[in-house]
């Protein structure tokens, strides 16, 4: 499967990407989460770069910041002090767990060879006051990223912008939906991978690939997949190894609501004359973070994916030290076994507890 | 004039006796389960190894995690402050000290004439080295001492992961199902436990010049690894175990003056 | 008054020593203000309970009866039985990540009748309204959740910005924030709760007459020797994180200012004989106060914890006259929540600090790690540089988690403390 | 028909060799640094029991901690499904099972036959509590089977032992040791925190109906009892409780065999 190569060759190794970007001079905005607009990021001219961490075990990050700290935090301030991030220009971080908070003041002490931005976002959806205060805030970050660039951000640039990422998140969308299927045309670690390298690339570049993948895909032949379904959801899973596990162990993934796949294009950017007004709606208006309020319409679109999907089972994955899904895991745990079993599974980033997890993972898909 | 310093770990009791700036006797006993006995044999043992009896001991300080048991009349000084001194007696360029003792580590950093400037001891995570050693040598069916040499001749660089000795244990008894070389396994622990011994070092931003003590810093195996992660060149005394029992007798003598 | 350890087993642990007579009082009435709280559902007024650091003018204005998130563990943490409510928390599927306090609480709202200690039962009441919120830890936004669903009760969430901009936030935030703050106050109206508003400017001029009092006996603390022991300095301190009527807290600290008053004319300190002055950061050692006291043999004494300034006093002291301002009493206590010290973003914290080192001419500072903390712990290597660099003061950095009694290590405490004390001690007599 | 389960722990392998539903021949070996050895060991010792040749097998399941590593299995299944069949095996009325491996402990939920419905298992920080038993035997030297009876009579009342990470028991064990502690109290101290453990993670799952328990902790009567006190339900507990999960999976051998309706060429 040419396509998918490609892509799997961009994730292991993106900084083929960076190169070709920086070539002609243009400059690359790095960010952690899908709270932080790439569309402005892009109608500045600017490469907008998701910074997925590597599974290496952390080293000089334990003498800065305490190991009770989330392991995603701690893995990207160990890649930002080996000056692996040198290739940003900027990092923006926005508001949605305490560790971010703290990561932007440590990066911005420790780490002098790329500077730090936080986003101040509400953490309050459908409110009137939140999109006000929100939309100060990014006009804010409007005119940083406008000087960074040293372009104009005009509405024009903003709009065709939104359109080509929306694009990106619609085939994303499309191919996501093949996998309703009785024999999904794509596994699932599969599927991350696709999802992964879109976010890297230039969405330019991005598009026609995914085009071109939704074709290969739709006629390429499958045996069956006898195994049972799984829908995965968590917050950021960047390492394509764990769900190849879960299907290694003969669970068939449909479903990856997660920060680096499905919430980032699960939703669109509703149509709106004002570009900037848009943005604000599309963040405080779709819930895929557990730090946003009220809480009942992801756990709503969680139950409607199971539905859809016809998933015979959940896997929540928490990362270790993650406060804010780990508060919330036990309610919604709950709530999901009133019609489908649910494992809870603790997860280190870098993967280092394998062996327990196959056990549990395994012995999860033979109660199915 | 004679000074006695006593070290109670919670695996070896280490007893030293100083006459001025010449250590006249010391012993290495294991406290095992009653530490207040083996204080007192620790003691009797080597008073008689230099020749004198317990009249002519000015002072005596105790240290280590039975001090509190010693059944004999002496000051109490702690850890940290016991091994600055004897580290820095023998060295007095060092810029600082790690002490891997069989239960717990310590980093510390002292000034240019001996004095601490800050430390660190190893959170709950990292306790435990000395018993995690054992236990993989049993683990391994491996004597002890040799686990040092065996691990230099490893081959191949395998992960095992530093964050606690528990997984490191249930992941070492894996590789052993999988049938993964000896001498990998071997690195593989040694790796471990000098990238914990690493991450409080670092917590202190220890560098340049530095003194390895304690009992486990005889294993050759562990002091190539920690060489190989950390930036500053590392000393192992000839008698690592006692510098902490000899920093006791010194401070006896400061105190006494 | 001394708390006889409740927990099997424990006698090792020694209650914090009272040096004033109006601590014990503070934690006297602490205990008076839970019993009202029964009697007030009995009554049949609803009672709140208040998740979060939020500003207590709204419920002093109310009158509204709560029982308070960040206050309860504290006072389960004296009785040393904190942790039997952790544990029913986690048999409900709570991980160990879940901080401890929340923990807590939430196995107090889910454990069942019998599963409620005595001591529990004399203040427990059930919610009937929640006031959720995400300040000063985010992780807490959602620690509400399960007791809104096993009570059914109505909860309003009050959003917090976090504090990005430094000593002045813009317009736009203070206004978003006060909307917030009035939105509460609009949902404790549909329930019963119907709002004064002379009542919140009067409430808002007695609190600012509270943070004027502690602001005086924060200053007398700069004296030496310390008129304060560590105990006396956390109940102190936990009079602004809880909602007893201003009006109360007021007489109090007027007793605890002229008792501290009196000491430093007399040179009388919580020692007699004081050698150094330490610092304490982080949640204490609830059960086990002793361990802090222990210290004193070696003539050291905790002249300041970072708790003691709670909520509403944890921001620079200098800064309250300006901005209290009944006439506009929603404003004041938005600005003063967001340019709270606690609200993380850590430069502002790390500069006070860096100030309070040399105000009250500290010797060492103490730093814990509670592990399934997410607020504190971050930025603490942050803090340690800073004070060094600036003042030459040493920070020693250790695992302690101060409500837990299951994870605590005496042992390991007491080798720290006692190390740092020597260290201090060395280069001091140098 | 003759089906087998080898269960291969970290630190026991286990072999158990049923005809239609009789148990024909079992074995227990301590498990050496090779675990296919282990297996070959324990499968040749219950065929000696039982009387049999490797032939005479027509389905092998293995199962446990190196169960992907056993060469002549058919099938591997996880140790957590074969606890709860094999448990049913002996009391066919069991809702709740706790086994503790050498590795970790496990709560298990099943229906009426057998099959899992809700199982919970110890987070990453309690991992290796059959492991520390042994360690705790080793530091008060103390043989393993002894440490049950005498953790049952008290001298005086320790508090009890961090129930949160295994490592940190250790160093605390060693603490009041040089305290001067009684052995026994200190014992007591470590099974009390086990069992405090445990119990959590059964109250996850559910407590209601018969009580199973199985793997090496069965044989320590002082946990036992401190989990039944806590748990408020009394502990079914079979001959050999170690072998419970090589009963299960030759079960398993045997359904798998009756599905497939044919013999298994190896």
């Amino acid at each position: 499967m040419g396509t998918i190569d490609i892509m799997r060759d961009i994730v292991e190794n993106p900084q083929r990407i960076i190169e070709d970007w920086k070539s002609d001079g243009k400059k690359v905005v790095g960010h952690r989460c899908l709270y932080v607009p790439e569309e402005i990021i892009h109608a500045a001219g600017m490469l907008p770069y998701p910074t997925f961490g590597t599974p290496e075990p952390i080293t000089k990050a334990d003498s800065y910041f305490q190991p009770c700290v989330c392991e995603f935090i701690r893995n990207l301030f160990d890649l930002g002090l080996d000056r692996k991030f040198d290739f940003l220009d900027s990092l923006i971080l926005c508001n949605t767990c305490d560790g971010v908070r703290h990561l932007k003041s440590m990066w911005s002490t420790y780490i002098d060879s790329v500077p730090c931005y936080i986003i101040n976002n509400p953490q309050k959806m459908y409110d009137e006051s939140g999109f006000k205060f929100y939309r100060h805030e990014l006009e804010m970050f409007k005119g940083m990223m406008e000087d960074l660039s040293g372009n104009k951000i005009t509405d024009e640039s903003l709009r065709k912008s939104i359109e080509l990422f929306d694009e990106t998140r619609r085939l994303l969308k499309e191919l996501y939906m093949l996998r309703k299927r009785d024999v999904p045309p794509i596994s699932g670690s599969e599927a991350l991978i696709v999802s992964m390298a879109s976010m890297l690339m230039p969405k330019e570049k991005a598009n026609p690939l995914l085009r071109q993948l939704i074709d290969e895909v739709k006629t390429r032949e499958i045996e069956n997949a006898d195994g049972p379904r799984i829908l995965i959801t968590g917050s950021i899973i960047d390492n394509p190894a764990l769900i190849q596990l879960v299907e290694d162990m003969g669970g068939v993934v449909v479903v990856d609501d997660l920060c680096s796949s499905m919430k980032y294009f699960w939703y669109e950017t509703k149509p709106n004359p004002d570009p900037m007004d848009a943005i604000v709606k599309f963040n405080l208006e779709r819930a895929v973070c557990a730090c946003m309020h009220p809480s009942q319409q992801r756990f709503d679109y969680l139950k409607e994916l199971a539905r859809e999907f016809k998933v015979d089972g959940i896997i929540y994955f928490l990362i270790k030290y993650c406060h804010t899904f780990t508060y919330e895991s036990p309610t919604y745990q709950e709530k999901l076994e009133e019609e489908t079993p649910t494992l809870t599974l603790e997860v280190d980033h870098s993967l280092s507890g394998l062996g327990q997890l196959r056990t549990r993972v395994q012995a999860f898909i033979e109660m199915l | 004039m004679i000074t006695v310093g006593i070290d109670v770990g919670s695996l070896s009791t280490k007893v030293v006796v100083l006459n001025q700036d010449r250590i006249m006797a010391h012993e290495v006993r294991s406290t095992g389960v009653d530490a207040k006995k083996a204080s007192q044999e620790a003691m009797d043992t080597v008073l008689n190894k230099a020749g004198i009896s317990f009249q002519d001991v000015e002072s005596i300080v105790c240290t280590g995690a039975g001090k509190k048991k010693v059944p004999f009349e002496a000051q109490q000084a702690t850890e940290v402050m016991c091994d600055a001194r004897g580290g820095c007696h023998l060295y007095p360029k060092a810029n600082g000290l790690i002490d891997i003792g069989g239960e717990n580590c310590r980093a510390i950093k002292c000034d240019a004439k001996g004095n601490v400037i800050d430390f660190a001891l190893n959170d709950k995570c990292a306790s435990g080295t000395g018993i995690f050693l054992d236990a993989m040598a049993k683990a391994l069916r491996v004597n002890p001492e040799e686990m040092g040499e065996l691990s230099l001749q490893s081959t191949q660089d395998i992960e095992v992961t530093s964050m606690c000795s528990v997984f490191a244990e249930s992941e070492v008894v894996s590789m052993i199902h999988r049938r993964t070389p000896k001498n990998d396994i071997l690195r593989g622990i040694h790796k471990s436990i000098a990238s914990r011994i690493y991450g409080l070092a670092n917590r202190i931003l220890l560098e340049g010049e530095l003194i390895v003590l304690g009992g486990i810093a005889k294993n050759i195996g562990l002091i190539a690894t920690l060489k190989e992660l950390m930036a500053s060149d590392l000393i192992v005394p000839d008698e690592p175990e006692i510098v902490g029992a000899l920093g006791a007798a010194l401070l006896a003598r400061e105190r006494e003056e | 008054m001394t708390i006889e350890a409740t927990t099997p087993g424990k006698e090792t642990f020694t209650p914090g020593r009272f040096g004033l007579k109006a601590s014990e009082e503070i934690f006297m009435a602490t205990f008076a203000y839970y019993a009202g709280l029964k009697a007030a559902k009995e009554e049949g007024r609803p009672v709140i309970w208040a998740y979060g650091v939020t500003p207590r003018e709204i419920f002093h204005a109310v009158d509204a009866p709560v029982f308070y998130l960040e206050h309860v563990p504290f006072l389960l943490g004296f009785q040393q039985i904190g942790s039997h409510y952790m544990q029913i928390a986690e048999e409900h599927g709570f991980s160990k990540d879940v901080c401890t306090s929340h923990r807590c609480f939430i196995g107090c709202g889910l454990g069942s009748e019998q599963e409620r200690e005595p001591i529990l039962e004399g203040m427990f009441v059930e919610p009937d309204l929640i006031i959720a919120g995400n300040y000063p830890c985010m992780s807490e936004s959602k620690a509400f959740l399960c007791i809104a669903d096993r009570y059914d009760c109505p909860y309003y969430f009050i959003d917090t910005p976090i504090n990005t901009w430094g000593k002045d936030p813009p317009d736009y935030a203070i206004e978003y924030f006060e909307g917030q703050l009035k939105g509460a106050l609009d949902f404790m109206g549909e329930h019963g709760f119907n709002l004064d508003w002379d009542k919140l400017k009067e409430t808002v001029r007695l609190s600012k007459q509270i943070l004027l009092l502690f602001k005086e006996i924060d200053e007398l603390r700069k004296a030496i020797p310390a008129p304060m022991s560590s105990m006396d300095g956390l109940v102190t301190a936990l009079l602004l994180i809880q909602v007893l009527p201003p009006s109360t807290v007021i007489t109090l600290y007027e007793k605890v200012l002229k008792e501290v008053k009196e000491r430093v004319e007399k040179k009388e300190g919580a020692l007699e004989e004081e050698k150094l002055r330490l610092m304490f950061f982080g949640v204490p050692p609830t059960f086990n106060m002793g361990v802090l006291d222990s210290v004193e043999k070696y003539g050291a004494v905790f002249a300041k914890s970072l708790l003691e300034c709670a909520q509403g006093g944890m921001f620079d002291p200098s800064g309250i006259e300006s901005f209290m301002d009944p006439e506009k009493p929603l404003e004041s206590i938005a600005y003063r929540t967001l340019v709270d010290l606690i609200n993380p973003t850590s430069e502002a914290m790390v500069n006070y600090m860096v100030g309070a080192v040399k105000d009250f001419n500290i010797d060492g500072v103490v730093a814990v790690v509670k592990r399934s903390c997410g607020l504190i712990p971050p930025y603490l290597r942050q803090i340690k540089d800073a004070v060094y660099k600036e003042t030459g003061v040493p920070t020693t950095i250790f695992d302690l988690d101060g409500l837990d009694t299951r994870d605590y290590d005496d042992v390991t405490t007491r080798i720290n403390l006692e190390s740092f004390i020597e260290t201090l001690l060395a280069s001091k007599r140098r | 028909m003759i089906t087998a389960g080898v269960d291969v722990g970290s630190l026991t392998g286990k072999t158990v060799i049923l005809k239609d539903n009789e148990i024909l021949g079992w074995s227990l070996i301590s498990t050496g640094p090779d675990s296919s050895e282990t297996a070959k060991e324990a499968m040749d010792i219950a065929l000696k029991e039982a009387g049999v040749s490797f032939d005479d097998m027509d389905f092998i399941v293995s199962t446990g901690y190196g169960r992907i590593v056993v060469p002549f299995s058919d099938k591997n299944i996880t140790e957590i499904t074969c606890h709860a069949k094999g448990a049913h095996w002996f009391f066919p009325s069991v809702h709740l099972i706790l086994d503790m491996g050498g590795q970790d402990c496990k709560a298990i939920r099943c229906d009426e036959k057998g099959k899992v419905t809700n199982f919970a298992m110890n987070d990453k920080c309690a991992a290796g509590a059959g492991r520390s038993m042994e360690i705790m035997a080793d530091l008060l030297d103390t043989p393993l089977n002894e440490m049950g009876g005498l953790s049952l009579d008290i001298k005086e009342k320790l508090a009890p032992l961090s129930s949160t990470c295994v490592v940190f028991a250790r160093t605390e064990v060693l603490g009041y040791l040089h305290e001067g502690a009684h052995r026994n109290d200190v014992l007591a101290g470590a099974c009390e925190a086990l069992a405090d453990r445990v119990s959590t993670l059964l109250k996850r799952v559910g407590i209601e109906g018969d009580f199973v328990i199985s793997g090496g902790i069965a044989k320590n009567e002082g946990v036992v009892k401190r989990v039944e006190e806590k748990v408020g339900l009394k502990a079914n507990i079979c001959f050999e409780p170690q072998i419970v999960g090589a009963l299960g999976a030759a079960c398993f051998a045997r359904e798998l065999l009756e599905k497939k309706g044919k013999k298994k060429k190896r």
